[in-house]
């Protein structure tokens, strides 16, 4: 990254407002033209509790969440005790010193900011909320910005309201003041451009994705970290003339997606692995029936419940496995939140031309997180690829067959409700005209024709379907291997691990079922040092790779303790993987740091400590 | 679809496929009344969705000439409401059995009842799993010998009109399949009704149960069309929703006379085209304003 | 198989008996002491149809259905038209001589034995399944053998009714009588010996080993072919004092299953690959909360309801995917009816020992066909390894931790209802002594410890399972690897590849997770040429084989249509691999055959012919 | 387990760890009066299992001192069903929400009341799914603005007293976390209810549901004790399910006077010692006998 950076921390309580402060800061920044990355990593209580939002900001895009904090807003004691320790040096903090006061001495070289909030906005004591844009307005001050932007965040906000404008307005110039006059900028500052920002999260990009790429049903059950998807939907059903429907379970929904599917309309579902799990079955009816249907699962940590506000990537063997038996079906694994957006679009056109049903992992740091989008990108009229549909009512010279044995395994799909092609659709195998094979005696050669005929469907898939590219230099050292998500924190990893020396380049996989295996054999043949880098702890891509390509990495960077990777545990993992070890388990937690990102300050393991030697608890 | 108000051959929707049920099997008559009742509300085939699940009921969409799917076990009615929503223009019903129904799919029952789907639904209640060769089903009897509960079954008996009332089912009604022309009837009603419509049908399993067979049920059941029995009336349809013994009622048990509309009537994003035929793209303007919406 | 063998076929409508002439003929030689696999390929309806029940005997167990049929009994006409074909040359056809006629004329040396049954057994007049005694009777005496055992079983059999047996009787040795006067007995004759054989379906092999390890729980839902491993039960549960109940679906089935376990039974469930799919959310249940719970998934040919009558080895997939995240499952193919009798005790013990889910995966061709079975191999007591429980209450001293970080992974395991022991198991991420993890803002240490714990249970659990051997000559040109079901005919095969010449050994796996990978490596690291063979179109084991070892096979048999494999099918396409075919895939038909198994004599595709060249229909 | 007639102090069922629900949460009520119901009925912590659920109101069991489990969502029953056949010396409550139970887990609560399974199961109803924060409910009343219904619920709101009744459940009683005694009071009966007991409770979300509210409850709930209601007739505890007006009713609202034995009463492998004290081993002359069949 060549520009200029800050990553800020945001903490409070569940009720402080977290999220609005920063939202307000990323729009404000947004609108002088800069870029924003953002993750927050929150407690499952609906009050109290803890939660930490992370914001990156830069004039070029920044891909992730990044490493450690250059500055803080502490919002509550609790994230002064807990954080201000993770402070980079030449960092940060800023607070209310009307009320809080650090409880341990900061990492040399971190500014302590106390904001006489009570002097600066007489308004905070009744309305302590306003303490957050005294600190956004300051911080704006420290950032090198003008605080113009914030204004306009403001106005927009509260356009209904003059006079809460104009309070906030005043406390936020009162921080942007009492920060230029009392508190030294960090060194670095950041330029304002002229790019113009959308911010939104993977959810509710693929939501606006799946919208303008057709989609006319959609129906879910909400589960964390998919519900997004649906409200974004319900909130835009009636504009957008889209059938939106919450229902009883998961099991309902992919039926009646595959229904909507079945009759002619783009369907889409989401839910997260445990909903996944009960709409399995039914992703075999898609498969065999030759429906088209996208489902996407949002990973959270699992197994089972897990933990289920914090993020993983290990339900790709639930994906390759949803069902029972021998289809075919395609599994995307989109690579950022802008990439959230695409693919919905791509998802139902290799459907519908595939007549298959289409699996989407993503994850809850894509869902939850947000980043800033070049409005421009999602202004697009996606490409519609229906694949063969007639829409033609037949003469009824000759008979329609559904599953008609065609060289290239596609049967024309008539839609229900066409006059001249009766037919019905059957979960059990049936021959061409859809008439059951498994109510006689025993066919062989129509159920392997039939088999035949639907796995031939899959030859054309990979070259219809965008093959990956490496990135970086041909040659390396280092090829760096990962699967969705983990794109943009592994192209910053690979970026540092060149600055400092070790030749390195990276293999991005978003189609994971079917894969490009000629593709990637081709790239990793060329490899000298491949290193899969996977938010699980099985390594289920490591083993599909070597599966489908027989490829065995020389090293694998694993993260499986809910939290998404940041660029150091990859860079300090590959240096781990060249000093001699085979998988790098990585933990986001330093040694030394006094709470561990522990349970609270509170409660029975108040105070607790790591053994820096076990990663136990002393 | 234009609906033609004028009545059509059953054979129309005659396939060439004949059932394969077994000789007597109570689903021939349930079958045989769909034909009538098809043709004489004039349907058109390529106008009509039949969805089941599995069991030897749900085989029905096969031996019927129109658009049909034949789903998994216990997702007719899931199946059935994506595909109406998504083409309101169809006349969709679903089939199937008691287990299938009232079994591994009585959540999607119940839940349709309430959210109150135009779909005409016709459960085959034989009382036993027949696909599975006679296994006990939640209908099946107290105290009945099934495969699986040789000592007699332990369970309470599911009622399935009492708990469509239970749930704001708007049409309540049990047939039989050995009175064909009040079936008939039936289902006409059932179709024409705006909403979901339950028809539970007696179609005896002659294969594995031997207990509730077609001379059972000629002795016991009655026509509450016969009775002064007022549909209209949701206490007197419980009554007759609760009655097993000596006298069992079929018929028309209860319709409301101010039914709630179906949610297709009330989804905003239905009232105009049928989804199936709108174009997919969004104006240009609509579309800046999603993007605006995000900055 | 030194000893000489017969197969016959006895075919008929659903309703023709054909099932009970079978099994009739089974216990009549099973008490001369001659062994018997069988295996019927039926029609999907209820009544009529038809049923082909394949009966292979010999006085060296049988390990499959074997090649082509030495004898048929043909009820029908429809047997007669359709199977006469199928004859080995000196094989001989019986029918009632009184109703039925060839349509066309037999392979050459095939005798066609036709019964005058109305004269031989008056009362098949009244009672047409007289035939099948009459029938049954001359082929014991074609077979070279005593009637003696048959009158025991008529005896047995209609013990109730002597006037039935005294008839019967007659019929029999009428049948007896004409046969050794009018048709020449086949060159093969079978040997009487002293084994006792019982009889059984490798689902009633499962109930009644499951009952014998200390089953004292079983739940299903109806769902074919797993649907008589619950009849089983239900005809036993009071005899045996089991729980045994059928639910409303499979979800409540495993639920329940897991709460039974969970309070310290031994608890099973069964079904196959649709009633599966709606388990998974719940096998990941089991494994977070660390509950043992055995589920049996008998596959039949899918995808979705597929082929419900039909073999198939599909859903190693499906059962590999079960339920979101990374947890601990071990996966478990019995390899033969036999051996459906050892597994659940095998899966119980790594079950409870573990605290894990077990997955055992067997198929139609096992469960529901059968095979004789040495009585002394059921008369066993299985030793109970129930791992580390707690039985005693505690005084209350130290906390108990029902999650404690032993080095092993196991946590001693306190049955809920134990004074002194309280704790909560929970779904979501959880400490040591259960307090959920998902409820704190984030706890990275403790959830990778709790994970890690998991993880290593698993290190021990290969040495605790048998490795797979390998059978045969140690150095040979080709290594036939199989998994579950086809372990018998893959015996054969290779026994028959051996006498032609080619060196073969073989592989059979049952225990597919964990895979013995060290142990299989190392077998296969010394083969020439690995051929795996399995029962699917997609190559699922292939695909897992690869992804846990590496190992490439030089060539793949599969068979999907529905019938299993026979040893001619794995020998012919050992050859087709030596001749440079990489996938060979098998079709239960021979070129030249009239019928093709199609789909009965009437209806639309009566007389089809395949197209020897396409094999489509011409 | 031997169940001591004597009562115990409540806070013998209060561990440690404290509910983290929202201040003010109705949910909080609930376990109160479990914590009382319990104390009352003289209950040994070790002798108790609570199932519950996924949802905020499915925590209950960890913030409750006895044996207890957090499953899956909507499988509270299936859990417990198992866990009670499996040992029947323990005293079963299952909990959970309306989500939980009256959506995704209606399958499993219907069928339960059939079966009638020895259970006391506590149904936290905020007509809300509180925990995925604010979406609509199968018992949100019609025309409720909720996350997912920003227009306004186009359903049917679920009767949960109405189906336990059509279900055969031989114990109905519906409380409100607002009239902890009263609640106590049902608790207690539910639990010595030999059978299913349902006791759905009004326990306000606070925070996500914004017209359910406690002064709403408040000014609407009356008791039945209160009325001449006579909990065991059927056709009154009908009218009074399907009140919801200006008053509505809370308290016992049927009691089966001659209630069904509960199938763990009728199973037979469950006469005996619970399973779980069984010993494994079967006879080897039964084993014989086992063999024999198959010869
Ligand atoms: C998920 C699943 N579980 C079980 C089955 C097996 N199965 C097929 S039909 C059936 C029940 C049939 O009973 P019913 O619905 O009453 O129909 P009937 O055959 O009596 O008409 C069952 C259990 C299945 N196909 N799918
Ligand atoms: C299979 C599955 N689907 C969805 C979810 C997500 N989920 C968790 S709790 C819940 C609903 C909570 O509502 P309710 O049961 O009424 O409990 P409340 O939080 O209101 O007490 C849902 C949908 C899940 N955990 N599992
Ligand atoms: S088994 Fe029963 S339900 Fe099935 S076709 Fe035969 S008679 Fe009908
Ligand atoms: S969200 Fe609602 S139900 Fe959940 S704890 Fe808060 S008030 Fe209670
Ligand atoms: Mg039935
Ligand atoms: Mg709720």
């Amino acid at each position: 990254m060549s520009q200029p950076e800050l990553i800020v921390g945001v903490g409070g309580a569940a009720g402080d407002g977290v999220a609005s402060a920063g939202n307000t800061l990323v729009l404000s920044l947004a609108r002088q033209g800069i870029a924003a990355y953002s993750y927050n990593s929150y407690q499952s209580v609906i009050r109290g509790g803890h939660s930490w939002l992370r914001l990156r900001f830069s004039a070029d895009k920044p891909l992730g969440v990044g490493d450690q904090v250059d500055a803080i807003i502490a919002l509550n004691q609790d994230t002064l005790d807990r954080h201000l320790q993770e402070l980079k040096p030449g960092g940060l903090v800023l607070y209310n010193g009307g009320k809080l006061t650090p409880s341990y001495d900061p990492p040399p070289g971190v500014q302590l900011c106390a904001l006489p909030v009570p002097e600066l906005c007489p308004a905070s004591k009744r309305l302590p909320v306003m303490q957050n844009t005294v600190a956004v307005g300051a911080l704006i001050q420290l950032m090198g910005l003008d605080i113009g932007g914030l204004e306009s965040v403001l106005q927009t906000t509260f356009a209904k309201k003059p006079a809460v404008v104009e309070s906030n307005i005043a406390a936020a110039q009162a921080g942007y003041d009492y920060a230029a006059a009392n508190f030294t900028p960090p060194a670095t500052q950041l330029q304002p451009t002229d790019q113009k920002w959308a911010q939104a999260s993977g959810n509710h990009l693929f939501a606006m994705g799946a919208a303008l790429a057709g989609c006319k049903f959609y129906v879910a059950y909400p589960m964390s970290p998919a519900t997004h998807i649906l409200e974004w939907f319900a909130n835009h059903a009636q504009r957008l003339n889209i059938c939106v429907r919450q229902v009883e379970d998961e099991i309902s929904v992919i039926n009646m997606a595959i229904g909507a599917g079945h009759m002619g309309v783009r369907s889409m579902c989401a839910t997260s692995g445990g909903g996944f799990a009960l709409m399995t079955e039914a992703i075999g009816m898609a498969g065999i029936i030759e429906t088209p249907v996208v489902a996407i699962n949002v990973m959270r940590a699992g197994p089972s419940t897990g933990v289920p506000t914090k993020t993983e990537q290990a339900d790709l063997n639930q994906a390759f496995g949803a069902s029972q038996g021998d289809f075919q079906r395609v599994i995307i694994a989109p690579l950022s939140m802008t990439d959230c957006f695409n693919t919905p679009h791509e998802a139902f056109n290799v459907a519908e031309r595939y007549q298959i049903p289409v699996i989407i992992l993503s994850d809850l740091l894509m869902s939850e997180g947000s980043e800033t989008v070049d409005p421009a990108l999602l202004d697009v009229e996606f490409p519609i690829d229906r694949g063969e549909v007639i829409t033609e009512a037949n003469g009824g010279e000759e008979p329609y067959l559904r599953y008609k044995n065609t060289p290239s395994g596609i049967s024309p799909r008539a839609l229900p409700g066409l006059p001249g092609h009766l037919y019905v659709s059957g979960t059990d195998e049936h021959d061409e005209d859809g008439v059951l094979i498994s109510d006689v005696y025993t066919d062989p050669v129509r159920r392997k024709k039939m088999v035949d005929k639907r796995v031939r469907k899959m030859e054309t898939v990979t070259s219809y379907l965008p093959a990956p590219e490496l990135d970086g230099p041909a040659e390396a050292d280092v090829t760096l291997v990962g699967w969705g998500s983990t794109w943009g924190t592994i192209v910053e990893a690979a970026e540092t691990l060149r600055q400092e020396g070790v030749s390195t380049n990276h293999l991005q996989i978003k189609f994971l079922v079917p894969l490009h295996v000629d593709e990637i054999s081709s790239i990793l043949g060329r490899s000298r040092r491949i290193i899969i880098v996977e938010n699980n702890q099985g390594g289920q891509f490591a083993r599909h790779l070597r599966a489908e390509t027989g490829i065995v990495a020389d090293g694998h960077i694993r993260k499986y303790d809910g939290e998404p990777f940041e660029p150091k545990h990859i860079v300090a993992g590959v240096k781990d993987v060249l000093g001699g070890t085979q998988v790098v388990e990585v933990l986001s937690t330093e040694p030394g740091w006094r709470t561990d990102h522990p349970t609270g300050t509170s409660g029975p393991w108040a105070g607790l400590r790591v053994d820096e030697e076990t990663k136990t608890f002393a | 679809m234009a609906m033609p108000a004028v009545a059509v051959e059953p054979k129309v929707f005659k396939p060439e496929v004949p059932p394969d049920w077994c000789p007597g099997c109570g689903d021939f008559g349930v079958l045989n009344g769909l034909f009538q009742a098809c043709a004489g509300l004039g349907l058109d085939p390529a106008g009509v969705l039949v969805v089941s699940g599995i069991g030897c009921s749900s085989n029905l969409p096969g031996f019927f000439r129109s658009y049909g799917v034949h789903s998994l076990h216990g997702r007719a009615l899931p199946f059935a409401t994506g595909a109406k929503l998504a083409n309101t223009s169809m006349t969709v019903i679903a089939t199937g059995g008691d287990g299938d129904g009232y079994g591994i799919g009585l959540n999607h029952f119940i839940q349709a009842m309430r959210r109150n789907i135009d779909v005409t639904y016709i459960v085959m209640n034989n009382e036993i799993y027949g696909l599975t060769t006679g296994q006990v089903s939640p209908t099946s009897e107290t105290g009945m010998k099934t495969k699986t509960t040789p000592l007699g079954n332990l369970e309470g008996m599911l009622n399935p009109l009492a708990l469509a009332l239970a749930s704001g089912c708007g049409f309540v009604a049990r047939g039989f399949s050995g009175q064909p022309k009040h079936l008939t009837d039936l289902y006409t009603q059932g179709i024409e009704h705006k909403g979901f419509a339950l028809i539970d049908v007696f179609s005896p399993c002659v294969t594995f149960n031997k207990v509730n067979t077609y001379p059972w049920f000629r002795e016991r059941v009655y026509k509450v069309e016969d009775t002064d029995h007022d549909p209209a009336d949701f206490h007197a349809a419980m009554d007759k929703a609760l009655e097993w013994d000596e006298r069992i009622p079929i018929g028309l048990v209860y319709r409301n006379p101010a039914p709630r509309p179906s949610i297709d009537a009330l989804d905003p994003a239905l009232q105009g085209e049928a989804l199936v035929r709108q174009g997919y793209t969004i104006a240009p303007d609509t579309r800046q304003d999603l993007i605006h919406e995000f900055m």
